[in-house]
């Protein structure tokens, strides 16, 4: 029997594996990326399995609209990379330190 | 059910909106050389904007969408302040832009679509509106902060603050989670009245924490300020005085929001978690006057100056906070806003001065100041001496206001702490009085003021407002006070 | 007008510093007679508070009031003492001498110089009528801006350093004050008047605490041995102008500060403390005498004098509280809080006038080093007479305004206990030491350099500017009465207020 | 008939008005204007003085004492302004006005020729204003006042020539020592405000009875007497202005000073300011034997010891400074057995006869071309015969021959010393008998060395000749060095009496010096003719005893051939003839024979070194050392300083916080993260 706690658990799992992906992962921003979408997620785990738990569909409308914003957060992500690319041949996030101090 | 009134009380949300677009296509459509109509409308625009805000502002609160969305006096005051602001930044940004052949249409309209991302957080009703609010701030943001296409720089910033900020927005949302896991709502009301009721709940006192982690970045407060640097000094002026000034006021609504509505406060016995989150935004406070005053001790770069000068002045603002009750959030929202009044001034400076080819980014840029044209040199004396918190400047009430607040809520030691660190912040904003006055100009550079009289005018406004509104900043003081019912 | 007449002393030096920025570097001479109208103008005005001011009551009078900050209960409201109406007209005094001291010897921007010096004016008067404390705070750090401006534009080569000193210990004693203030403002249930925090009964340990954040505060401002560093350095660096002010008014402001906040509102810890502060004032007399003794630097030994003259200053405020508390003797501590005052006043014209002079020198040598001169006596026959007297004033000659004072403190301090006024007396000594032997190397001998031969001796604007000085120093030296008639009766009401417990 | 205020106003102001004159408008009413000025000026105090004195004793006034103007008034405490006149005062106004007078007139000429005339003139007038201020007094405070002005003056006169490197240290030394004393002095008056209440001289005096009994607790377990407190502390003033022991090391180098002023303040008039300021306060002095015992055995040693030295001075200026500090001990002597009026009395005849060998020898300096070194003059009395019989004149009175004032006055000092049983007294008695010889010698000496005996300058007449006396003229700068001119002993021209404005006051003032004693010390000394001014205990009356066997000043004077004192004098009269006039080489025998003797007294028992060392150079090693320690090292560098740099090596270690690295900000907003779930969880706990 999967009780609310699995999933509260499995959520937070997915949280601490994408939260790591962002500060161990020193090659490749694109991986970052991807641990961002993780995050995100797992936070709509965690709100749909509230939901469908307490029997109330506003977390399921807020998943909704976490999903857009993550596609739109996504793609203005790419860009920028993108961006970076062509501007230092390079997306290396080790090598991105020219501003410090 | 939604009806035809829940739109009119975001009026002001949906004119912008449909004028954002306006302005887009118009943007499209227009010829290089008609370009400069878009700046006078979107100026135009905005003003409107602002006097929409006004003009249909409800006594007390109203809210719209089945209490998503809120209009009371809080929103007002943010907003206007906030429109106005974006105003005047159009303003400084207009000669900057020139020079650099930034496009106009996707600054203006972006710009503008953040403003409506802070609109909407600020009179956000529920933990929905507080994110997508958010996420149209600070998408368009991203996008602001990588406007100038060929720097290397503006690049870096941009990914630096994509990553990070996605990451925070996430820690916020996973909170968020946790409190509707606790609290079976969305709604901050609801929340309030849920967690009032709740006996102790680790889940949502995890919420709790990731959500300040949220707002702390937001705010830019140590340790989650590691960005503000970094995106300050890559981002072109024009939008860094955009994230320096406007933006804070945002930061301080989505505080207001989800700490005060959502969470509870001290006032009227309702004390839900307030203790708690007081705690975290003394310690987080304490931390942003440190490393803000510190590190800005030993920059070289203006812009980056400004940045560690706006953490601490955002440890500042959550001194005030700490109080956790009207008055200590009058007194924030009262600094936030003269906050963000003095930064645009001090950005303002920098886009003023500098021009095609040489941007007055370093303190050394600004040496001899004095002797090149004296009256600028005063007004970022004015800047100056406000951001220290000299009197009879603005930015001198603003720290009493918040000082008391927090001795108010019996946080004496952090009063005092916010004095020690005001002592060492003096230093370095003399510094570059210092470097205007009583040095000699370089024989290289010679600093100049942008020939665009609108800029000159509206800069000297600015500043010149820090020293009248230091001798009569009563009624705005008390129209903060009336935002929260004091 | 006249129930105006505060806030014109206030304003109008401050407004008027508007058109004199405006004449702009283009036109010297039109800044300069801009400011000197308006610096005469207010010492005008300010003469009028002797007729307005009624000294025989010493009651706060004069008020004026309208509510600033309703909501916060922040209330523009000034009125003055008798205390006050001396110190303010001192201000203003000093500042036509300052503006007339500058007239052609500031060719850098001397409309910006002129106009931070009215502006400078504005806030120190403003000071010394504030009856609401946040007021007073007010001014009593905006003063601190043109003031860093006048050392750091015209100063000389330290001039950085020291303006930054300055500014940063000023800066760095207040703050606490202003925690004190708030803190009290909470005490007092909403209100900044001085008048309501001086009721607000507190105890022992809360006053010690506001104690030693009022005397931060003011201690620096004095100052006080150990936290004096400043005033050397700042001295030396600033401009004769600034010199001037900053000894003659400026260092008033801690003492006025102490009679205005720390005797009335934390009386028994200021009878706790008194000793410390006893202690610190004799330290000051006798330490700072040696140390003034060795000086190279003329501005540095005139310095470092200051601060042992101020050493009466607090020493006439604070041994009150023996007198009154302990030795049951008020009159003694009329005789010793008068003493003080009348030392503030005096010292206003003595310091002023040794700056000015030592000024004079250096507009023509340009080095303040002893060892640079010797012998000027020989080219400069006017000169000299005034360097003597103002010399002689400040080892206390009797006849000279510097006697009266600390004749007083010291008659004083005897009926407290005969030690403090023996420490107090070897001003005496000390005193004329190192004031006596810079006469004698600067002034007394043969020219030994060169340069000295060509100097000139003192114009006529010069000879206007010490005379005036001059003038002060003998009058209240020669019939103090006047003057101790004006503060008489405020110090009275002062020294009763000590009496009473808030305990 | 009583006084009046104008005419005390009018003789105090009067010198003012000159000094004010001569001093701001020299250049322009010239020299002749100037030294008509002041001199008018005190010619008027003058007589106006001995109206007063006439009024007072003949006319029958009453006794003058009001105030003038208030000078402060705080609550029960009232200083002001006012005259107190009585026939003290009188007397002191008129010696003061008189020998003012005498010098000013002696200042034309001595002076015909300096540069700084006009300057010269200013001060001795004001001078005469301020010690008429003092006397005149009717408070402490404006005792005091004129007390520091007289010094003002004095400081300013003696470094007259202010070019010479002597002249501003012995000014400088002079004002430094003197404010020892009125460091004490305020510490006294002080303490009379304490125990009196009141700076009024009738209020204190007529309070000093309650006096009694009164202490001053000044440690834990010791208290002190009230009236000996307040004596010592009066007194140390005294001591200071009337060159004491150990305060006495001013008044030779004053020697720096023209010579007129020598005889003005340096002999008749300020110096004795502390003798007659002790005789005013007898009410309070007769209170406390302590303090009198402590003014007794000062007084003595400095009549003895310091009157030794002026035997191997060579400077003729310098020997009679030596005598007056002997002298000046004698009258405090006088005070320590409380014959006060004997103090004064001796005050009036040394006033005459101290300055008429001052002028005398300023006359000889003139004669001489500004020579001072009596090595270097002899056989001088057929050059200049006024001066050689004044200076006789007033040698024998100062050596106390029979007749003369000064027999009178010291013969009363010496018997009233005989007579009191006071605590110390013997010490004293051997003391002042020993100064007898030692006065005589000395006198004698400087006659002999002077005005006898072969000449021992040769005078070759230079090719440049300004005339006479007009060498200061030219020679300002150097001329006044004790050894005028570059080779000693040789003049560019034969001495020459002095012209007639500097003989007459040598004249006038040889008067008084043989008679004034005659006809005065029978009311001054027996007959309380200071009535209520000074007042003695009973048991300490010793001019009462005296005046038991005193039957009228001419039985006296035939009386004093048998004494003592007056063989002792013969005795030292005895040794100067026969070693300097009759047998010059023994002086160099004895100097090497008494080799360590004569260094002691040729170093002034090396007081002047030890105080150079410990005081001039250690005040200043100490304020470098707290200069550099206290100030710079600790204060500026540790504490101000110091903080600063920490505060900027914290910000550079923060700064580097911010590596520029995404990883390390997003693991910083982890840290963050941790840090306030780890804090909530331990308030959770």
């Amino acid at each position: 029997m999967i009780t609310l706690s699995h999933y509260i658990v499995l959520g937070a799992i997915l949280f601490c594996i994408a939260v790591a992906g962002v500060f161990i992962n020193r090659k490749n921003v694109i991986v970052l990326l991807m641990a961002i979408e993780l995050m995100l997620l797992a936070v709509n785990t965690n709100f749909v399995a509230f939901s469908r738990f307490f029997g109330d569909v506003q977390g399921q409308v807020f998943v909704f609209f976490i999903l857009t914003v993550a596609a739109a957060e996504s793609a203005i992500g790419l860009a920028i990379l993108v961006l970076l690319f062509r501007n230092r041949s390079t997306i290396n996030v080790a090598e991105i330190d020219s501003m410090k101090g | 059910m939604p009806g035809i009134n829940d739109i009119l009380i975001l009026l002001p949300e949906a004119y912008l909106t449909v004028a954002a677009c306006v302005l887009l296509v118009l943007d499209a459509c227009l010829k290089a050389g008609q370009k400069g109509a878009v700046h006078w409308l979107s100026v135009l625009v905005l003003l409107v904007g602002a006097y929409l805000v006004v003009s249909g502002q409800p006594d007390g609160s109203i809210t719209a969408f089945s209490g998503m969305f809120v209009r009371d006096g809080v929103a007002e005051v943010l907003k206007v302040f906030s429109l106005l602001l974006m105003a005047v930044i159009f303003i400084y940004a207009r000669p900057y832009l020139k020079d650099r052949a930034i496009p106009f249409g996707e600054f203006y309209t972006l710009s503008i679509f953040a403003t409506i991302g802070i609109m909407f957080l600020v009179s956000a009703g529920s933990l929905v509106t507080v994110y997508l609010g958010l996420e149209l701030l600070t998408l368009s943001s991203y996008a602001l902060v990588a406007l100038n296409r060929d720097s290397r720089l503006s690049s870096e910033a941009a990914i630096k603050y994509f990553v990070l900020g996605a990451l925070a927005s996430g820690m916020l949302l996973y909170g968020m989670s946790m409190v509707y896991g606790a609290t079976h709502s969305l709604d901050l009301h609801a929340i309030h009245a849920a967690i009032v009721g709740a006996e102790w709940h680790t889940l949502l006192l995890f919420g709790l924490v990731f959500m300040i982690v949220g707002i702390g970045f937001k705010l830019g407060a140590a340790p989650f300020h590691m960005w503000i640097p970094d995106v300050y000094q890559g981002s072109p002026t024009a939008v860094t005085v955009f994230i320096g000034s406007a933006q804070k006021l945002a930061a301080f609504a989505m505080a207001y929001r989800l700490l005060s509505t959502g969470m509870g406060d001290i006032a009227g016995g309702t004390t839900g978690l307030a203790p708690q989150w007081q705690l975290m935004l003394a310690v987080l406070a304490v931390l942003s006057l440190a490393i803000g005053n510190l590190v800005a001790l030993v920059q070289t770069n203006l812009k980056r100056l400004l940045a560690y000068s706006t953490i601490s002045h955002m440890g500042y603002l959550l001194v005030g906070m700490v109080n956790a009750g009207p008055e200590g959030y009058s007194a924030s929202m009262f600094y936030a806003v003269s906050y963000a009044l003095t930064s645009a001034a001090a950005f303002g400076m920098i886009l003023v001065l500098s021009r095609a080819g040489f941007e007055c980014e370093e303190i050394d840029d600004l040496k001899g100041l004095n002797q090149r044209s004296p009256w600028f040199a005063f007004m970022m004396l004015l800047v100056m001496f406000s951001l220290a918190g000299v009197p009879p400047l603005f930015g001198f009430f603003g720290k009493l206001l918040v000082l008391k607040a927090a001795m108010d809520a019996g946080f004496l030691w952090l009063a005092i702490a916010g004095a020690v660190f005001a002592i060492i912040g003096l230093y370095y904003y003399l510094r570059v009085v210092k470097v205007m006055y009583f040095d000699q100009p370089n024989e290289g550079t010679d600093v100049r003021a942008t020939p665009d009289a609108t800029s000159r005018i509206v800069l000297s406004l600015n500043a010149i407002a820090l020293l009248v509104l230091g001798f009569t900043w009563s009624p705005l003081f008390a129209w903060c006070q009336r935002a929260f019912g004091g | 007008m006249s129930n105006h007449l505060l806030s014109l002393l206030i304003w109008l030096p401050i407004i008027g510093a508007i058109p004199v920025l405006l004449a702009g570097a283009g036109r010297p001479g039109l800044a300069r007679w801009l400011a000197l109208l308006v610096a005469v103008a207010t010492f005008a005005a300010s003469l009028a508070l002797l007729p307005g001011y009624d000294a025989t009551t010493g009651t706060m009078q004069l008020a004026e009031s309208f509510s600033w900050i309703p909501s916060l209960g922040i209330n523009y409201s000034l009125a003055v003492d008798g205390i006050s109406v001396a110190l303010i007209i001192l201000t203003t005094f000093t500042q036509i001498l300052v503006i007339v001291g500058a007239w052609e010897v500031i060719q850098n921007k001397p409309h910006q110089y002129m106009a931070a010096m009215l502006v400078l004016e504005g806030c120190m008067v403003g000071v010394f009528c504030a009856t609401d404390a946040l007021l007073f705070y007010v001014f009593f750090e905006a003063m601190l801006i043109p003031m860093f401006v006048i050392i750091g534009i015209w100063g000389g080569p330290r001039r950085v350093y020291a303006t930054l000193k300055f500014f940063i210990y000023t800066f760095f004693g207040s703050i606490f004050m202003l925690i004190g203030l708030i803190y009290l403002y909470h005490k007092t249930g909403g209100s900044f008047a001085l008048a309501d925090m001086a009721k607000v009964p507190l105890t022992l340990t809360e006053q010690s605490w506001l104690f030693f954040a009022f005397l931060l505060g003011f201690a620096i401002k004095v100052p006080m041995v150990p936290v004096h560093t400043w005033l050397p350095d700042a001295h030396v660096e600033a401009p004769t102008g600034g010199s001037v002010v900053l000894a003659a008014v400026m260092l008033k402001i801690g003492g006025y500060g102490f009679l205005r906040f720390s005797l009335p509102i934390v009386p028994d810890a200021s009878e706790h403390f008194a000793w410390l502060i006893i202690l610190l004032s004799l330290i000051a007399v006798c330490y700072i005498g040696y140390v003034a003794l060795v000086q190279g630097d003329m501005k540095k030994l005139v310095a470092y004098s200051s601060i042992a003259h101020m050493g009466f200053v607090t020493l006439g405020i604070f041994i009150a509280f023996m007198l009154v508390r302990e030795a049951n003797n008020p009159d003694a501590a009329r005789l010793g809080m008068q003493g003080a005052m009348v030392q503030m006043i005096s010292h206003g014209f003595i310091s002023g006038a040794m700056f000015s002079c030592i000024g004079v020198l250096y507009d023509r040598l340009h080095s303040r080093q002893i060892k640079d001169y010797g012998g000027v006596i020989n080219v400069m026959p006017v000169f000299a007479p005034f360097y003597v007297l103002f010399a002689m004033a400040n080892s206390g000659l009797p006849g000279t305004s510097g006697f009266v004072g600390e004749f007083m403190v010291i008659l004083a301090s005897f009926s407290a206990n005969p030690w403090i006024a023996l420490f107090a007396a070897f001003t005496l000594i000390i005193g004329a030491a190192y004031t006596l032997w810079m006469v004698k190397r600067v002034l007394w001998g043969d020219i030994t350099n060169p340069h000295v031969k060509e100097l000139t001796d003192v114009n006529g604007r010069e000879i206007f500017m010490l005379s005036a000085f001059a003038a002060g120093v003998l009058v209240f030296g020669i019939w103090p009465e006047p003057l101790v008639h004006l503060m008489d009766a405020s110090v009275a009401r002062i020294v009763e207020q000590l009496a009473i417990s808030k305990v | 008939m009583s006084l009046s205020l104008s005419i005390l106003l009018t003789i105090a102001l009067a010198p003012l008005a000159g000094a004010i004159l001569a001093g701001f408008f020299g250049k322009v009413i010239g020299r002749a204007g100037a030294h008509s000025a002041t001199i008018l000026g005190v010619a008027i105090a003058c007589g106006l003085s001995f109206y007063v004195l006439y009024q007072l004793v003949w006319g029958g006034a009453a006794n003058f004492n009001q105030d003038v103007y208030t000078w402060f008034e705080i609550g029960r405490f009232h200083a002001s302004v006012g005259f107190m006149v009585d026939r003290l005062t009188a007397m002191m106004m008129v010696v003061v006005t008189f020998v003012s007078l005498l010098v000013h007139l002696y200042t034309i000429g001595y002076m015909a020729d300096d540069p700084g005339y006009q300057r010269f003139f200013s001060y001795i007038s004001l001078f005469t204003f301020s010690m008429l201020m003092l006397v005149m007094s009717n408070n402490f405070m404006q005792l005091f006042f004129g007390w520091e002005a007289v010094g003002l003056v004095s400081y300013l006169l003696i470094g007259f020539w202010y070019k010479r490197p002597t002249a501003i240290f012995a000014n400088l030394k002079a004002f430094l020592v003197n404010r020892v004393g009125d460091f004490g002095f305020l510490l006294g008056i002080s303490a009379v405000l304490y125990f009196l209440g009141t700076l009024d001289y009738q209020t204190a005096f007529d309070h000093a009875p309650t006096l009694v009994g009164k202490t001053l607790q000044i440690t834990q377990n010791h208290a002190w007497d009230a009236a000996t407190v307040i004596g010592i502390c009066l007194f140390i003033g005294a001591m200071g202005k009337s060159a004491q022991v150990p305060l006495h090391v001013w008044l030779p180098d004053s020697m720096e000073g023209p010579t007129p002023i020598s005889a003005l303040i340096h002999a008749a008039t300020m110096v004795t300011a502390g003798i007659f300021m002790v005789a005013r306060m007898s009410p309070i002095f007769e209170l406390s034997e302590t303090a009198l015992s402590f003014i007794l055995v000062i007084g003595s040693t400095t009549a003895f010891f310091t009157g030794l030295i002026g035997i191997v001075q060579n400077d003729i200026k310098r020997v009679i400074a030596y005598s007056t500090l002997s002298q000046l001990g004698y009258m405090t002597v006088a005070l320590g057995v409380s014959a006060y009026s004997g103090a004064v009395f001796h005050l009036m005849t040394h006033a005459f006869f101290k300055a008429l060998l001052f002028l005398g020898a300023g006359s000889v300096i003139m004669g001489m071309h500004h020579e001072q070194d009596m090595r270097y003059m002899g056989g001088l009395r057929k050059y200049m015969p006024v001066t050689w019989i004044t200076m006789w004149i007033g040698s024998l009175a100062l050596a106390g021959t029979p007749f003369f004032s000064g027999f009178y006055s010291k013969d009363a000092i010496i018997e009233a010393v005989g007579e009191s049983h006071r605590w110390g007294a013997t010490y004293a008695h051997w003391c002042v008998l020993g100064g007898v010889f030692v006065t005589s010698l000395y006198s004698f000496r400087l006659l002999y060395m002077t005005f006898h005996g072969k000449e021992r300058f040769t005078v070759e007449h230079k090719a440049h000749g300004h005339h006479g006396h007009d060498a200061h003229a030219d020679h300002h700068d150097d001329a006044h060095d004790d050894h005028g001119h570059g080779t000693p002993g040789v003049l560019e021209h034969a001495p020459h009496e002095s012209p007639w404005v500097v003989t007459v006051p040598l004249v006038l003032l040889s008067i008084p010096s043989i008679l004034v004693g005659l006809f005065t010390v029978k009311p001054m000394l027996f007959d309380g003719w200071f009535g209520k001014a000074i007042q003695v205990k009973e048991e300490n009356n010793v001019l009462g005893e005296l005046a038991h066997e005193f039957h009228g000043a001419v039985a006296a004077g035939l009386h004093g051939f048998t004494q003592a004192p007056f063989w002792i004098a013969f005795a030292g009269f005895a040794v100067a003839t026969y070693v300097y006039l009759f047998n010059p080489s023994v002086a160099d025998k004895a100097k090497n024979a008494l080799k360590p003797v004569y260094e002691l007294l040729n170093h002034k028992y090396w007081i002047d070194e030890l105080y150079f060392a410990v005081f001039a150079k250690g005040g200043v090693k100490l304020g470098e050392g707290l200069s550099k320690v206290g100030d710079q090292a600790i204060i500026d560098g540790a504490l101000v300083n110091g903080s600063a740099g920490l505060v900027q090596r914290i910000a550079g270690g923060a700064r580097r916080l911010q590596s520029g690295f995404l990883f390390h900000y997003a693991f910083a907003m982890i840290l963050g993260l941790i840090l306030l779930l780890g804090g909530y969880w331990l308030i959770g706990q």
